[in-house]
């Protein structure tokens, strides 16, 4: 797991792991991230979140090994 | 369509950028984009823009947004650069080229690219206060 | 608004024009768009086009442009050259710079000042068959 | 009098003076230069007039010493 941006600052982390049960969701892992890193709720409907490259829906169902990452809305240009 | 993407933290060239452009003789139309950082950023002035990408996504993004480019216009090339790192005022950060046919799809197909880019490549900013 | 105009039968040197480019610090965004000449006009190969133009009426026309430029975008300045006389194909016949604080007000801008001047400004081709 | 572009080609002629009546309209020389040069009467709806440096309406009255030029679309770019 991730974090970018002033993500990283707020969560004081640039990368986690977490053990999840088969068939979790990309919504449950942000649910379960929210409680493990509170300052992240205020952001919590503009987050983008994306499983290695792409970008997905809550209901992206994760695979063993998978990178997810959490980060704002993107600023590039 | 030819594709050429560089994402560093060098200072951008666009002299020597513009140098390279090769243009087909079908082609009709060129434009250069350049975005350029400003001295004011949410009504604070800054000295600079500190840029930090998810690199391999941004490529995977921009990849993306090129080949929703190809299907939409008929496009000769797309190259473009965004620098990451500090961005000083008054240097870009971003240089986009289009050639196309004829200027209307260079028009469209620029900005449709400029604009896909900014929902949807991971690359945030940091303004470095003055 | 800062205003160049050029139309002259010198070849468009982009480099060179683009080396003298004056950007206030408040300015984020730059277009340039070169139209060159295509190997192809009506459907024939050609060599190359012969541009004339009403030059002192042109020159009047394009001013009237880029007033109505200045008064509908916040645009820092507009530099155009137009080439007049033989353009070989793939080299530029007209030429284009915007300055602006904002991405979308050059892009609007610009595009403006090339339609109003395919509408407005008196000049012509005579394309050279090949 | 001046024609521009291919309307030089088709009236054989770049500059030309024509005396009129007072109160003569734009629209009023048209004719006159249809009838002089009937090979411009196919363009006579695309024309474009100008008096000195400005595009004017058929319903514009002449001045003495205006220049007229009557050319066909323009083609920037």
């Amino acid at each position: 797991m991730k974090f970018w941006s002033y993500f990283a600052d707020l969560t004081g982390c640039k990368e986690a792991e977490i053990e999840l049960s088969d068939y979790t969701t990309l919504g449950q892992v942000h649910t379960i991230v929210l409680e493990q890193f509170p300052k992240l709720a205020g952001a919590k409907n503009s987050t983008l979140k994306a499983v290695g490259l792409e970008y997905e829906d809550d209901d992206f169902v994760l695979s063993d090994g998978d990178e997810v990452s959490f980060f704002p809305p993107v600023q590039g240009g | 369509m030819k594709t050429e993407l560089t994402i560093s933290t060098a200072a951008i060239n666009e002299a020597a950028l513009a140098k390279r452009r090769e243009m087909g003789k079908g082609m009709g139309a060129v434009i250069y984009f350049s975005g350029v950082v400003r001295e004011i950023e949410g009504n604070a002035p800054i000295t600079a823009i500190d840029y930090e990408a998810h690199e391999e996504m941004a490529r995977h993004q921009f990849a993306l947004i090129f080949d929703a480019v190809e299907k939409s216009w008929p496009v000769e090339s797309v190259r473009l650069v965004h620098r990451l790192g500090v961005v000083p005022v008054n240097e870009p950060s971003l240089w986009v080229e289009v050639t196309a046919p004829h200027r209307a799809e260079a028009f469209d197909a620029c900005q449709f690219l400029i604009d896909e880019m900014k929902q949807k490549v991971p690359i945030w900013k940091k303004p470095l206060p003055a």
